[in-house]
């Protein structure tokens, strides 16, 4: 796995990049060794791409026969040891919920990116709309809980796919990156630093040195503390016995039914205990903000604006970013929110799963707003109407 | 599963028996099989081989479907890496490993339903791409695990509780699909011929490409004690087959070797199976090593 | 933050895209500034509408550019197709004295294109004169990214030859250089007219 | 030799045998089933095939390597 | 589809059934004539019931190849007028997702059946856990409102299946019923009425007499009113010359892009304007509670005991009861939980979906409680030590 | 969508042009195809078998996948009831079409991405069970809608967005896994033989079981645009297939009738397309008709 | 509300489920008294470990029986395998004068039972008597079935006799009524029994 | 007869005509498609096999009934 080919890294500096590339290169700096998808608008590109990039480090671009087959040869790849990932959009990622459970249930790590267009059903291929926030966050039967971010620009797209290879090697749980029809196609320059610095970013997938007694997964059985070990590989020593998908102690042994809860616990604990490290945010102009916008993905970008031109007319207002959508920083956001005039929360869809969150912990007496649109970006107006309005 | 009964064990013990995952892990045997299910015979045979054949478990992971056979991670043998996948899915898993480490070769334990219900597409993408791994189909023409109902297999006449009315369904043929899609190395035998399974998994380990190997073998709980013996020859009475010496003497008289079922008409070879290796092709190229061409050549450009 | 908004519309397979990425790529990375193109994916290949858009900040100092889509008023409109001569209204192009262009295809769009008379515009058979001038309406392109460079002069001359290698087959550069050039060179002969008309 | 608290009483083995000699008996072990025997006097047609060994699903039933010829089938009373 | 056979019904009376099997009944009261499904632990009773008993009534049930072909050709049974319904577990209901999306689009009438059990992955077949619950509401890409029922008897799971099929056939959108492992198998005595008090209830799949000019789905093109008109049959006179799951009119033409946040308001409007009328609930000693359990499914059970046990002990304490969990009756409970002392949610699940859901509408000063249990019943002690804990 | 341009039509008009859905729409033509597909030339016979025939909408629904030939909606017969299904699926919808209304005789139309790719599974089981429906394979080695990735049909060193390294995977054969699975008439042709193809597609209307009929057609955008025409015989020079011409000529070419194929070897065969009828086995018994049997056991008792 | 509590537990294949069923029929069809049965779904087949419980409500005005599974202290506990042993202790049986009873097998179950006899407790070698006068296990369960009858009088003779004809196959109807009247006799004489130790 | 506006240039119906009296023109249609012409002076050789109508993808090209044995194709200007 130590086969870093020269390949691997583009040389420094700037390129103008489409979206879908931009992740797929972060995904090579990070490493990535095995890539198993479908071809989907609008995240085409991304295998594409790696068809001719992957075999140039030595790794392994592979068109399944459909999404079922990518995610679990995915989960396979990255069982022995491959930093592995998948990249489709709404329709696959329905497809593939089945599986994304049980990966969260073995805590295998890997990468998962959703470009997402509009549903439901086939629905329009090529235009954006954040339609699968609801879905990541339940991707599948039975309860686990998910990391997701929602990058805005190609640069994000870039370096925030070299976290997401970081968190899942770290949490072992699914880790989505939320892209759409849109930033998927945008291009922009991104900024490609030296191989030495990505390299001190990266987390890689090693094995401990002393594999006696090893810890698999999940808390000590003797001590009940809850610790995330580094993600085992087959086909080395570290490897429990048995691998099931069946709730299980650390050397996968099975656990009696009655701890089903404990083991549910341990699943989502190890997400919410970290809940700080894990949740990145960005704020803009909140110091003295009575008015906040809460928003996440490319509808921020045209908060900015919004917001600078609000500003101009005197009313207070600023962003709160959600760079991380899942786990959904509940205590934060209370924070933010509290004392606030009004919360503003555009969302590109209309049923506002992050503004119901946002109302979770809110007073009743603060008005939620939302800002929905579909299809196409907001524009800036959109928002600073909603901002005027409350702002009355 | 906590409050399973644990059996002394008896000295001297079975030669094979401290070879085995329960062996290691209980001292003492819990098979979660019913009483005269083929699975313990095929797991007991699995362990031999890998023993025998000192295979490396770093390099041959066993990748498991959903079905009752899951439970044979009790009997193989106790070094075995050993996963269990979802439902059909065992093919997907399987190829991901081999192409992530092309090293390994993935041996697959997948039911009639598995493989031939769900897990259709990806087994024929699996022989089409002819990557070298070896798949095994345990066929006791039934679902086994949710409790008796119809598999893809299930022969004509065949009692199961989605078919009060009996079977009506023409059934799914693997061995027929494998070679149509371009399995390289594609035979069929029956736990009632424990050499024989021995010898076919012999020659899969050492061929360079997809095998398949279908197994008949008994399900007695929800088939055999469901259904006459007569099913594959009507005008016979029949009786019908509670034990699992029953069901071996079934398998055995409705199996037919491929040789000899070369003369007999369609109507003859109706509800049998047709036993023997229908295709070894070792000339055909292998997945993982054309690619290891491609990554060659990309490589090497710059 | 200075925002430089241009906007390109016309059909699937005119090039739109490319000229679009063209910009971009003179922009952001030859000169160094923040640029965003977006375009109307999907459409390309089957030769539905199809539009681009990429927008330069012109301010070095700024971080990112907020908004990724260009904003109306448009610094420069390109209109390539009769079509999308509907969305040119009066409103949506810039008023300020050094900025606010039209620029549409007189080849492909047919009778009055009445809304042009009342901007600056400047009206060419593009596609005509790739055809006839270098055997190939593909051309288009690179005339029109030469009346860029020059009405513009976001990038230099040099940055627009350092795209133009990037973008073309080597086969084929030096008619794209010439193609090039005579863009420049017509809008040579428009800026001089603008400034006689203005004078 | 046969583990017979092991035994599941599947008849495989008494199936399997090439030579017949073996037979259920009416014996049961203390997961209620019957055990298989060798029927009386047979012991010596046994040719040690390890046919049953082979088959028997729960590694119940064995050949003794040291006295390959025959089998050896514990006879104490099962202790229900 | 009239061919109301003589063995639809059975005869009316008292008869000690499964659950999995009273739902079935209740099917087949509702003049049910197709069922596709795959064997899954602890749904499979149903399936096995229906192929013995479709074939009496001239219906047909079809054991697939696996769930993506159940529910398609559920769908497809559906679209030519047949009465459809699948059952299945969480791993089915992962893998259907996709197709669930795309009959939500398109406007397809069929009901779900969700026993649910243990996950994620394969998970523990046989017990009971309350985890499909936030994927119901999500299940698929694209945006669309649900309808889900958590009956806790086995007479409401044969009375409530009757009631999904009439919901299915007026709102259009995909019909749940949440079950579990254990009220799938649980026996009780179910009292099935007469024929013609059943037949009294049952909306019929029939067309309009006059078919020229028909609207078929969706608002009215001219005065954007919106309408939810009966289902298209395809095979008849009464159905749109192109059914297709993108944005479309009321005839199955595209509707452009720009439109398509006008299509999203219209599948999610048209189940939200009707709330007061589609969410069943149920009130137990509310009159004079200070504190109010919300609960859904078996933990109701479990709570009408402990409210009895500590009203005896002097805790004023009642039940608000969602029978229909989604669309969640948000204005409802805001009544219900205003003023209140405190709020406990016992839930078979850690997650606390619908606990989450308690909270946008609940003061901040208002503690939310959980009572998570998994994989085993609520016992009314845990439930009750909850009580007692916010009465002190 | 909304603003394609409107072409004028002329009179007399093409005789079957009014008949279309288009037609009847739009009263002049979209294709949404580019120019020199296949699917212009398929979407235009089938509305004039469908005309000639006078084919009863209500029996026959067409029930179409996803990929570039969904646009046939356009094209085909303005009676004709047809929906979209996702990709892969049609068979299932179609079956449970089928079986809900056993008077129809759905037809479905797939690619083969969307039937051998991600639809593999409900492509063989609706051939094993026999069930009465007609199934097309747009073969066009390529997936089109999703811009140019390999198919599991894609020939042998073939470019594709996917396989930059050119195509090293072997292909599916839509016809062998047919005849595998079951189905009770099987046939393959192009759309450089209209005539054949409408003379299956009248056979497979008036066959009881299952029919597949594979046409190979022609992807000139991201097909023919990145191959060259001696993709199937090494050795020649290629030329680009840049047009549709080009493209027929090349499938006529590369084309060899199932009798002529006999006498061949693999060597021969390989990339090659055989084209003729497979099996025609009216005797099988088809699935609904089956079921009706059981319908009348079960209805009779009590 | 009036709630009776029976648990049964030992071995799937034993027959507790059957048993079960047949309690929750004679009592909530025959007698049309409110009646759950619930069972530890999933371990018949394969011979795991196995128990069935009832709640019937006697109590004939209550609508609904709320919690379904059998609350401890229980009325009634049958244990027939030895494993299931565990799971008595002195407090999951009521002590009221007139419910709260232990029945076990004294065939399946070895050992001194110590449990048992700090509590009302009926131990009959039932498997093993049912297959010396029977000839199958399975009709141990009708024995139980019969000293139930008797024991709880929950239902009637009549209830009780109707049940049995529609839960076994019709061949062995006789047998079965004759397994039946022998547990009713045996329970007899346990209740005699039990008045004169009382008295 | 050629609808001249909604031929898209592929040649299809040149390379399927099996008199080979197809060829395609330099005349350039609304949708920058060259469109196709019968040979100068080989009107004669269709045996109006309708080979062409049967092949056009877009309704195109068709042979009109009433003078069977002549594909008109029409001159106008393409009106570019
Ligand atoms: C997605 C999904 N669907 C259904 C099931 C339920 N299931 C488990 S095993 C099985 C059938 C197994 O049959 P087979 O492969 O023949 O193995 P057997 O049990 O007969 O050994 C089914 C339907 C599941 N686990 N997951
Ligand atoms: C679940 C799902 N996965 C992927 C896609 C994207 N997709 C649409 S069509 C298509 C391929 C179509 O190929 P084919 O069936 O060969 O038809 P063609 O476009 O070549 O006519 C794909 C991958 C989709 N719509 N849904
Ligand atoms: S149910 Fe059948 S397949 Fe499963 S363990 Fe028992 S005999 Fe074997
Ligand atoms: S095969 Fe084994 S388990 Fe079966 S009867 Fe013989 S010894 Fe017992
Ligand atoms: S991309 Fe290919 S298949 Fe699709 S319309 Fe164009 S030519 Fe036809
Ligand atoms: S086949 Fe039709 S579209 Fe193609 S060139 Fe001929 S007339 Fe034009």
């Amino acid at each position: 796995m130590s086969n870093v080919n020269g390949k691997r890294f583009l040389k420094p500096g700037k390129y103008l990049m489409m979206g879908n590339v931009a992740m797929a290169e972060g995904a090579l700096s990070s490493g990535l060794k095995f890539f198993g998808g479908y071809p989907i608008t609008p995240s085409t590109e991304v295998i594409e791409h790696l068809a001719k990039r992957l075999p140039e480090v030595g790794g392994c671009c592979m068109q399944m026969e459909d999404e079922l087959a990518s995610i679990n040869a995915v989960m396979g790849a990255s069982l022995v040891g491959a930093k592995a990932m998948t990249a489709t959009s709404g329709p696959g990622l329905s497809l593939m919920t089945e599986t994304i459970s049980m990966a969260a249930n073995i805590e295998i790590p890997f990468v998962f990116c959703d470009v997402q267009r509009c549903g439901p059903g086939t629905g329009f291929v090529t235009v954006p709309h954040h339609n699968d926030i609801g879905l990541t966050r339940f991707a599948g039967n039975g309860e686990f809980e998910v990391i997701a971010f929602a990058p805005m620009s190609c640069q994000e797209l870039f370096d925030l796919t070299i976290t997401a290879f970081n968190y899942a090697e770290t949490y072992r749980c699914p880790i989505f990156i939320l892209s759409d029809a849109y930033l998927g196609h945008i291009h922009e320059v991104v900024n490609i630093p030296p191989k030495e610095e990505i390299l001190k970013r990266v987390i890689d997938r090693t094995i401990p040195k002393d594999t006696k007694g090893a810890k698999f997964t999940y808390e000590d059985i003797k001590t009940h503390k809850l610790t995330i070990p580094k993600p085992y590989i087959v086909g080395t020593e570290f490897c429990p016995p048995l691998i099931i998908h069946l709730p299980h102690n650390q050397d996968g042994i099975l656990m009696p039914e009655e701890n089903s809860l404990r083991f549910m616990k341990i699943m989502i604990d190890k997400i919410r205990d970290n809940i700080d490290k894990i949740s990145l945010t960005e704020e803009y102009k909140l110091d003295d903000a009575e008015i906040i916008i809460i928003s996440y993905g490319l509808p921020v970008r045209a908060s900015y604006r919004a917001v600078d031109l609000a500003r101009k007319k005197g009313i207070k207002v600023g962003i709160f970013r959600l760079i991380t959508v899942w786990p959904f920083p509940k205590e934060k956001v209370k924070q933010v929110v509290a004392g606030a005039k009004a919360i503003i929360v555009p969302e590109m869809n209309y049923t506002g799963v992050i503004a119901e969150q946002v109302e979770r912990v809110t007073d009743l007496n603060i008005p939620v707003i939302k800002v929905p649109k579909v299809a196409t970006l907001h524009h800036p107006d959109d928002i600073l109407k909603a901002i005027e309005e409350v702002a009355k | 599963m906590s409050d399973d009964v644990r059996y002394p064990s008896e000295k001297p013990e079975h030669p094979y028996f401290d070879s085995s995952f329960s062996g290691m892990l209980l001292g003492t045997l819990v098979s979660r099989f019913c009483g005269g299910c083929g699975y313990g015979s095929i797991g007991q045979l699995y362990t031999r081989v890998f023993e025998d054949e000192k295979l490396d478990p770093k390099l041959y992971p066993l990748v498991i479907g959903i079905g009752c056979y899951s439970q044979i991670f009790f009997l193989v043998h106790k070094n075995a890496q050993k996963m269990l996948t979802l439902h059909g899915r065992a093919p997907a898993v399987a190829t991901g490993m081999k192409m992530a480490n092309p090293k390994m070769k993935p041996i697959i334990f997948s039911g009639d339903g598995d493989c031939l219900g769900i897990g259709g597409n990806h087994f024929i993408h699996l022989c089409r791409r002819n990557l070298d791994c070896i798949l095994f189909i345990f066929n006791n023409s039934i679902y086994g695990m949710t409790g008796g109902q119809a598999a893809p297999t299930t022969l004509y006449g065949a009692m199961s509780t989605t078919t009060p009315y009996k079977m009506f369904e023409p059934r799914s043929d693997g061995v027929e699909l494998a070679l149509a899609a371009g399995a390289s190395y594609v035979a069929r035998t029956t736990v009632a011929h424990p050499r024989t399974l021995m010898k076919y998994f012999k020659k899969a380990l050492k061929h360079k490409g997809t095998s398949v190997i279908e197994v008949i073998t008994p399900c007695v709980t929800y088939f055999g004690r469901k259904n006459l013996d007569n099913l594959g020859s009507k005008g016979e009475k029949g009786e019908i087959m509670d034990t699992g010496g029953k069901m071996f003497e079934w398998i055995k008289k409705n199996s037919i070797h491929i040789n000899q079922a070369k003369f007999m008409s369609k109507e003859e070879l109706f509800n049998k199976y047709i036993i023997g290796e229908f295709r070894y092709d070792p000339s055909k190229s292998e997945y993982s090593e054309e690619y290891k061409k491609i990554q060659n050549i990309a490589m090497k450009g710059d | 933050m200075n925002r430089y908004e241009i906007r390109i519309v016309g059909y699937g397979g005119q090039g739109i895209i490319t000229l679009s990425k063209m910009i971009a790529y003179a922009s952001g990375i030859c000169e160094e500034l923040l640029v965003t193109q977006t375009e109307a994916y999907g459409a390309q290949a089957r030769g539905g509408r199809s539009w681009a858009e990429v927008v330069i900040d012109l301010d070095r100092e700024s971080k990112q550019i907020d908004y990724p889509k260009a904003l109306k008023p448009y610094d420069l409109l390109v209109i390539l197709s009769d079509a999308a001569t509907k969305e040119v209204k009066k409103e949506v192009i810039k008023k300020e004295e050094n900025t606010g262009l039209l620029i549409w295809d007189s080849s492909t769009i047919l009778g009055k294109f009445r809304a042009a008379s009342k901007m600056k515009n400047l009206g060419l058979p593009i596609q005509k004169m790739a055809l006839e001038k270098f055997g190939d309406t593909v051309y288009g392109n690179t005339i029109l990214f030469g009346i860029f460079t020059v009405v513009t002069k976001i990038f230099s001359e040099e940055s627009a030859i350092e795209t133009i290698k990037q973008f073309v087959p080597s086969s084929t550069l030096e008619k794209n250089i010439e193609a090039f050039k005579f863009g420049k060179q017509k809008a040579e002969e428009f800026l001089t007219q603008l400034k006689e008309g203005m004078s | 030799m046969l583990n017979q608290h092991r035994c599941q009483g599947c008849e495989i083995c008494v199936s399997v045998c090439p030579t017949g000699i073996l037979e259920m008996s009416d014996q049961l072990n203390m997961r209620v089933a019957f055990l298989p025997k060798v029927k009386e006097g047979k012991e010596k047609y046994c040719t040690a095939c390890k046919r049953c060994e082979y088959a028997c699903p729960i590694w119940a039933i064995y050949i003794v390597p040291e006295i390959e010829n025959e089998i050896t089938v514990k006879k104490e009373e099962a202790k229900i």
